[in-house]
């Protein structure tokens, strides 16, 4: 396999972006090849690409089962560690608990939601990446891989769809 | 109305921990106000005086204070029978589950209301809840002999076996707690049962009228038992359900 | 020394003997030669939680209560009262449990000193060989008529000492003086008694006995005469009888602590006592058909319903109570006896007393039982001879004057003159534990120690149906510099040498003390000891020592009924509109100020703490435009203080009332300058027995436009109502 | 009349609004959004650094140097006496936590709600639920007696295995204000990212180390897009129970107690509503102080957002009052006699006029200024009513804890509450808040302009017939 060159296409709008995306495809780029970076979010049909797959979900249960478990243990759990007796109520409440496992829960849920966007996009990250400042300015950029000597032809594609620049994309801090 | 004193018992309490319930009974057609009690009470427990300004805003720290009202007017004017008003220890403290840090708990032995001084962090949650508002809060440190050096000499006199409180912390009355431990101790010692009379409370030993009977409630042969069961006998704001442990003997020509 | 004995060595002696109460601890005289051991071998009172308590008086007041002091490591803890002490039973008033706070007072006096100029704080700090030469020097180099002794009113061993001091050097003799003393109208009690009895001596009234308890102006509860012993009877009365509840009615002008707690309270013109005491006896002849005795036959019922303000039917009621009860007991006291007519008052009581026919029985009118150490009773100085002292004072013919247990300056009403008359004397000497306004005024101040320093008995005047003699030891090692006064006189006796010091052979105040014991060894009692040493330490062991009898006298009652009683309108000085009654603070007592404890004790019926007020209808207050609060100023004729108000309502409208107790300008830092003194408002008019008028006031209150707030532990909102500031 | 029609306006009396000042219809490009946000950061004024000092200076002696004095002397120095026990640090803590709520109520809800006139003063509104809630957690330390030990409500066993208690209303209230103070951070963190990588790319020197740490490496691909956007989803939909318990349960604190005028079941729902009440009103005053002082902030923050906020505020005032009106018929026809003695002392006792102000502040100024649209669009009077709605608030609060406390079963202890250092602290605490903000302002950019130019995206302009009619395409 040739070597593989990356490349960053910048657009002024989305129209455009969305048929640099579909050219590209057309010239053969895999979707797992190429990715849209833009300052706003913009739905993946809108490009006519795929939605992007995302685990926040998933960890966001997982922290919302161990916080009802830590909620369940506050409210259950420490009185069986040292019980007291306080103005004859019961000693394993049932009405507290509700609150109590409440609370836990939603902090898990929102907690490792929180991490959860953390970890699935791999923040935070300090180190350069393919990335221009234009594109908090509106702009629309393409980041794809395509093979080396076939960078010509996916560069005149681009700019001719209406891409304000196409160059190799060059890690830089951001 | 006979007073029932058979207080439910905890269902987790086991069961050769129950010492023992005490209970007082305060007779109010007797009391004549002295406040013997009032002063007994701070020598014992090392209350400190608050000085006047304090004093008149409601800082006094009285364990024990007497209530007085009028009924009527010039010349039919009346006052209310004199009350002490004491921490009612009750079976079912509304004081006790609203403290974040279980300062505030029930003694299983004792059955009585424990203020445990260094877990209190001062919410003064307690205090809000107390029907009978006989709990006081260390609103100042009123017991540091370095910021009131009046006390250098007068802390010769505090009591070691009650805790000297600072600022920040709750308190209340213990029933003399210091005073029943010491007459079990003795009692086991001796390898006997308390007597029946044996366990006063500085309130009750002060009273010059002796309106304040104190003893085991769950002893029917006590005389605090006996002194509660009249018709005159009811408990303070019995309607809330905590279950107090101190009768009232209504003051007046009642029976 | 060979006597010497550890006390520890002592304790096991004394528990031999002590089976009866095992938490008493007998001091004995042996402790006075306690050697200091190091900790490696502690004596049991050094011992980590435990205490060791010592029986002891209470000095407080002159009532002379057992007390038993719990004290750990050396330091005094907690006041707790002697239960086998006949006067308190084990009981103790608010006053008895604060000692403590006069004991460990940060203001008192350390050392003896001289002062540099009177009334100047400090001194000179002297060391004690030179006190005791200049008391030596008081006592040889002045002719012995002028040296003038006052000490307080308990007739203690001191007073004892004073007396025979006196006596051996030719000097008047002692004057025993307390406010207390003064409010309580001791004076006029005993001449009445004199008069209507024939007898010599305190009355008693057994109030425990009766069911039915009259009182004119007796404040009974709170400080007059015994009054832990008279609560423990009030309880009795009250409660303690099968099947019937004791009644209490009570007649004043301004409801007291008694007032409060009476069943009736009657409000009275002040001083129409003696015309209503004797309405009511006419009112129960006639009700019973009886022959009209020239006792109640000059009493005009109808005069008297004007002239008191209680109404016929109220007369009439408490005259019917009269025969729903057994055992009617009436008692005269407090303020009733403070006014011009108070003599007559206290006779028509003892009338009414009479009447019901209750002298010498049980619920009735007593004489108190004479001390074991006196043959009679000896009473205080009464308002008119405090006069006389003071005119002696100003005459020039006291030279040096010795002060222990009062404190004129204040205890003495401003008007009489004590102040005034201390320039004419040359030499003052106090012997004050606490830098109070006389103290100040001394010369030389050589402070004694503190009563729970001390040793010494008192003789108890009343409260107790037996004979006792009250004993005191000290309970801790004298915190101070101080040193026992008559340790101090008898050293000084010593060193005056001569005829004074071989009267006075005695080493120390516990030799003096048991010479003085000695005459009760073999007597019955609640112990009884063969030789003094044993006697001495049960003495120091029980607290005292007691008969186990009922040695109160029965007053003869043979013709009271047939004398005739005068029953005048009281007098009362100046043109205000208002009737003053000063009443002493319940709490406070004379003395108590300067006990932060007991300051912020509140007052039983306003509930006020750290200050005085003047009590004032609240209907007169509004017609006057005053509120709770507003500053006044109260103007009699002989001065005038400034007082903030309290709106009380249960006071005639016509009168308005004021504590005493307050109103230092010396005394330390709690009592200093906090409060007004209603003293400073009494004349020099002195009733028929003697005793000072100090009701016989008239006084007017003038507005000042200042507010100084009370405080109060009554919340004002709840009990007065929402528009109440 | 034989007309066909009714009688009709004189002819442009009804003109048609402008769509153009609506800032959706009213587009311009990121960039100079950005530029616009960037320079209203930057521009500093002596007029701005005299206000941050001044308020800083009262930050350090109200707030700092009083709660030194205040935790070395004891509360003593308060006005807290029996039987009041809680006095105006509660009155702060109910307080502050109610303004904290609008930033969520206002970002949360109106996110779900997909309320497009959310977009611009979301942040501000986020901010002042941190801010908000900090205020409220220095009053609860202030509060407490022995604040060097409030770590011990942190629910771990103390040496001898001791856990706090659970059955407290206290510690279900730290649960509760510990995970909506995370919460809300986290929260207020997540939208805040792109626009950090935003003020990353367009600054220099320190603030681009700043916002670089802050922007944690945000670039604005799909997947990281993705991620953002769900868990702002997932926290939009869970913050509002939280929210909503918070306020329950600081209720609670009082509702749980046996006290009369505190016992209340409708205490829950009705401090919710009272929150937000407060909360609004604060988002009023703060968004026009931003428009007012900010540069370029005219542009973002516009009448119509006032607009929106005045129909909110009388809402919530409208539900408000209803609430007030349940709990105090609730009482007053049930008679208990302890209840109707607290609402005596709260209308005829000394402090009567506190209640009736409380009245006219919540209900009779926001009824009588609200409905009218040109009021409501007018931001200083919007304001005004914020801040005097804001004032009966802080009444309300103090009616409730301080007042109310006064009166208990035991009328023999009834006193009047009379606040000492806490008024010091107060303005402390209300110069704190503050100075937040004034950081905030000039290092955060106030307005989050991606959600802006998302707006701008999804509005568009259509003529029907002869008007301009928005509309609005659901771009997320």
């Amino acid at each position: 396999m040739s070597d593989l060159t990356m490349l960053l296409a910048v657009f002024e709008d989305i129209e455009p972006a969305s048929g640099g995306i579909e050219k590209l495809r057309d010239l053969g780029v895999a979707d797992d090849q190429m990715n849209v970076i833009s300052g706003i979010p913009i739905k993946a049909t809108i490009l006519g690409r795929r939605s992007a797959l995302t685990r926040v979900p998933a960890i966001a249960m997982t922290g919302a089962v161990l916080g009802m478990l830590l909620g369940l243990f506050l409210i259950y759990g420490t009185p069986f560690l040292f019980p007291l007796n306080v103005g004859g109520q019961p000693i394993y409440p049932v009405p507290q608990g509700i609150i109590i496992t409440f609370e836990m829960t939603m902090l898990g849920l929102m907690g490792f939601a929180f991490i959860g966007m953390f970890v699935d996009s791999g923040f935070p990250s300090y180190t350069p990446k393919e990335y221009i400042p234009e594109i908090s300015d509106g702009k629309i950029a393409i980041l794809f891989r395509c093979p080396d000597n076939e960078q010509k032809k996916f560069i005149d594609a681009l700019k001719k769809l209406g891409a304000e620049s196409v160059e190799l994309a060059e890690a830089r801090q951001l | 109305m006979a007073t029932d004193l058979q207080l439910p018992v905890f269902t987790n309490n086991s069961e050769n921990e129950l010492a023992g319930r005490w209970g007082m009974v305060i007779d109010q057609d007797i009391c004549t106000g002295c406040q013997a009690c009032v002063a007994a009470c701070a020598m014992e427990n090392n209350i400190p005086f608050v000085g006047e300004a304090d004093a008149g805003y409601g800082r006094t720290m009285h364990w024990i204070r007497i209530e007085r009202f009028w009924q009527g007017t010039f010349p039919e004017v009346k006052m209310t029978p004199y009350q002490p008003v004491l921490c009612q220890q009750c079976h079912k403290a509304p004081c006790e589950p609203v403290c974040p840090v279980f300062a505030s708990v029930h003694s299983v032995s004792e059955d009585i209301n424990l203020q445990v001084y260094n877990r209190c962090v001062g919410t003064r949650y307690c205090a809000n809840n107390c029907p009978y508002q006989v709990r006081v809060f260390n609103w100042r440190d009123y017991t540091d002999a370095r910021q009131r050096p009046e006390l250098v000499t007068l802390q010769n006199q505090l009591n070691p076996d009650v805790t000297v409180r600072r600022r920040g912390v709750m308190e209340k009355c213990t029933f003399c707690i210091q005073r029943i431990r010491h007459v079990e101790d003795t009692a086991q010692s001796e390898g006997r049962d308390v007597r029946d009379g044996e366990v006063v409370p500085a309130c009750a030993q002060a009273c010059p009228a002796d309106a304040i009977v104190f003893g085991r409630v769950d002893d029917p042969t006590s005389k605090v038992s006996k002194a509660a069961i009249t018709s005159r006998g009811s408990h303070m704001l019995e309607e809330l359900g905590t279950l107090p442990r101190v009768t009232y003997l209504a003051g007046g020509s009642a029976q | 020394m060979s006597q010497q004995i550890s006390r520890r060595d002592f304790l096991k002696l004394a528990g031999v003997g002590a089976a009866t109460t095992a938490v008493l601890t007998g001091c004995g005289p042996a402790s006075r030669y306690v050697t200091r051991a190091p900790y490696i071998k502690m004596p049991e009172y050094t011992y980590n939680g435990l205490s060791t308590f010592y029986a002891t008086t209470c000095r407080e007041c002159s009532a002379g209560c057992g007390l038993v002091i719990r004290t750990m490591q050396g330091r005094a803890i907690k006041v707790e009262g002697n239960p086998d002490h006949p006067v308190n039973l084990g009981k103790t008033c608010a006053r008895g449990q604060a000692t403590l706070h006069g004991l460990y007072n940060p203001d008192r006096i350390t050392d003896p000193i001289q002062r540099v100029a009177r009334g100047s704080e400090g001194g000179t700090k002297m060391d004690w060989d030179a006190a005791i030469g200049i008391v030596a020097d008081a006592l040889s180099k002045n002719k012995p008529d002028e040296i003038a002794f006052l000490v307080g009113m308990a007739p203690d061993h001191l007073f004892d000492l004073v007396a025979d001091l006196a006596k051996t050097i030719g000097a008047p003799a002692p004057v025993r003086y307390g406010a207390l003393g003064m409010f309580e109208a001791r004076t006029t009690l005993v001449k009445a008694a004199e008069e209507t009895f024939g007898q010599t001596g305190l009355p008693f009234f057994d109030i425990g006995g009766a069911d039915l308890v009259i009182s004119f102006g007796a404040n009974f509860l709170e400080t007059w005469l015994s009054p832990v012993a008279q609560t423990r009877e009030f309880s009795k009365m009250r409660r303690g009888q099968k099947n019937k509840r004791g009644y209490l009615v009570q007649f004043e002008s301004r409801m007291s602590q008694t007032g409060a707690k009476a069943d009736e309270w009657i409000p009275i013109t002040p001083g129409t006592e003696a015309m209503v005491a004797l309405a009511i006896g006419r009112l129960i002849v006639e009700a019973r058909g009886l022959a009209l005795p020239p006792a109640f036959a000059n009493v005009d019922v109808n005069g008297v319903v004007e002239a008191s303000g209680v109404t016929l039917d109220a007369l009439n009621r408490v005259a019917g109570l009269f025969s729903l009860y057994d055992r009617p007991l009436v008692i005269p006291g407090g303020g009733a006896l403070g006014l011009s007519n108070g003599l007559q008052t206290a006779e028509a009581a003892l009338a009414l007393n009479a009447l019901a026919g209750n002298f010498g029985k049980d619920g009735g009118v007593f004489i108190s039982p004479t001390n074991p150490l006196a043959d009679q009773y000896h009473r205080p100085a009464s308002g008119r001879e405090m006069q006389d002292f003071i005119q002696r004072m100003v005459d020039g013919k006291i030279k040096v004057l010795f002060v222990h247990g009062v404190n004129p300056l204040f205890e003495l009403p401003k008007k009489l003159g004590f102040g005034g008359a201390t320039k004419y004397v040359p030499q003052i000497i106090s012997f004050a534990t606490f830098p109070d306004e006389t103290a100040m005024e001394a010369d030389y101040v050589f402070p004694d120690h503190h009563g729970l320093e001390s040793w010494g008995y008192q003789k108890i005047a009343t409260g107790s149906a037996s004979s006792v003699l009250s004993g005191a030891q000290p309970v801790i090692v004298p915190f101070f510099n101080t040193k026992s006064t008559v340790d101090v006189l008898l050293a000084a006796a010593q060193k005056a040498g001569g005829a004074l010091a071989s009267a006075f052979p005695f080493k120390d105040e516990v030799e003096f003390m048991d010479s003085k014991l000695a005459s009760l060894l073999n007597v019955d009692g609640f112990f009884s000891a063969p030789e003094i040493n044993t006697f001495a330490a049960y003495f120091q062991q029980y607290g005292g020592w007691w008969k186990t009898t009922d040695n109160r006298i029965a007053p003869s009652s043979a013709d009271v009924l047939n004398r005739s009683f005068k029953a005048d309108a009281a007098q009362f000085d100046g043109q205000g509109d208002f009737f003053f009654v000063p009443f002493v603070s319940p709490i406070l007592g004379e003395a108590g100020a300067n006990k932060p404890w007991l300051q912020e004790v509140p007052d039983p019926t306003t509930t006020i703490m750290w200050n005085t007020w003047v009590e004032i209808n609240p209907a007169t207050a509004d017609k006057l435009g005053i509120e709770d609060n507003d500053v006044v100023r109260v103007v009699s004729d002989y001065g005038e203080v400034e007082v903030s108000v309290y709106k009380y309502p249960a006071i005639r409208p016509d009168t308005i009332a004021m504590p005493f107790g307050q109103g230092h300008t010396a005394y330390g830092q709690f009592a200093q300058g906090r409060g007004a003194n209603p003293a400073d408002l009494f004349g020099p008019s002195v009733n028929e027995a003697g005793d000072l008028a100090f009701g016989s006031l008239k006084v007017r209150i003038e507005k000042t436009n200042k507010k100084r707030q009370l405080s109060r532990l009554e919340g004002v909102l709840g009990v007065y109502g929402f528009d109440s500031k | 009349m034989s007309s066909i029609a009714k009688p009709l306006a004189l002819p442009h009396a009804e003109e048609q609004e402008d769509p153009r000042e609506q800032l959706m219809h009213d587009p311009r490009s990121r960039g100079e959004m950005n530029d616009m946000v960037m320079e209203s950061m930057h521009s500093t004024t002596w007029k701005y650094w005299t206000v941050t000092g001044i308020l800083a200076v009262i930050v350090v002696v109200c707030l700092f140097y009083a709660w030194y004095y205040l935790i070395m002397q004891g509360l003593g120095v308060a006005g807290v006496n029996r039987p009041v026990y809680w006095g105006i640090f509660l009155v702060e803590v109910v307080f502050w936590i109610g303004i904290s709520h609008a930033g969520t109520f206002i970002s949360a809800i109106l996110r779900v709600l997909k309320v497009e006139g959310r977009r611009p003063f979301t942040r501000a509104a986020e901010l002042m639920t941190t801010f908000g809630l900090v205020q409220a957690g220095i009053s609860v330390f202030l509060h407490m007696g022995r604040v060097w030990l409030s770590y011990w409500l942190i629910p771990f066993p103390n040496e001898r295995g001791l856990w706090p208690d659970f059955h407290s209303p206290l510690m279900w209230d730290f649960m509760a204000i510990s995970t909506y103070l995370l919460s809300s951070t986290m929260y207020l963190f997540l939208p805040l990212i792109p626009d950090m990588a935003m003020a990353r790319d367009r600054s220099t020197g320190w603030r681009k180390a700043a916002y670089r740490i802050l922007a944690i490496g945000f670039r604005g691909t799909e997947g990281e897009w993705k991620n953002l956007i769900t868990a702002m989803n997932i926290f939009a939909f869970a913050i509002i129970p939280v929210m909503f318990s918070v306020h329950t349960i600081v209720s609670w604190d009082f509702a749980m107690a046996s006290r009369p005028g505190w016992s209340s079941s409708v205490f829950g729902p009705y401090f919710v509503i009272g929150a937000l009440h407060s909360g609004m009103a604060a988002v009023a005053i703060v968004l026009f102080l931003i428009r007012s002082t900010m540069k370029n902030m005219k542009y973002f923050l516009r009448p119509e957002h006032f607009d929106l906020l005045g129909k909110l505020m009388l809402m919530v005032s409208m539900a408000w009052a209803y609430f007030y009106f349940n709990d105090y018929i609730v009482s007053w026809y049930g008679g208990d006699k302890w209840e109707k003695i607290v609402q005596e002392f709260t209308e005829k006792g000394p402090l009567w006029y506190l209640w009736y102000a409380m009245l006219f502040f919540n209900i009779v100024v926001p009824f009588a200024v609200l409905w009218n649209k040109k009021w409501r669009q007018t931001p200083w009077l919007l304001a005004i009513v914020g801040l005097l709605i804001n004032a009966g608030m802080w009444l309300e609060r103090y009616i409730i804890i301080p007042e109310t406390l006064t009166i208990n079963r035991m009328p023999f202890t009834w006193r009047l509450y009379v606040p000492g250092v806490e008024i010091v602290l107060t303005i402390g605490n209300f110069a704190f808040f503050f100075l937040l903000y004034m950081l905030a302002s000039r290092f955060l950019p106030l307005i989050p302009v991606w959600e802006v130019q998302e707006g701008h995206e999804s509005h568009t302009l259509r003529k029907i017939g002869k008007a301009s009619i928005p509309t609005l395409s659901d771009m997320e």
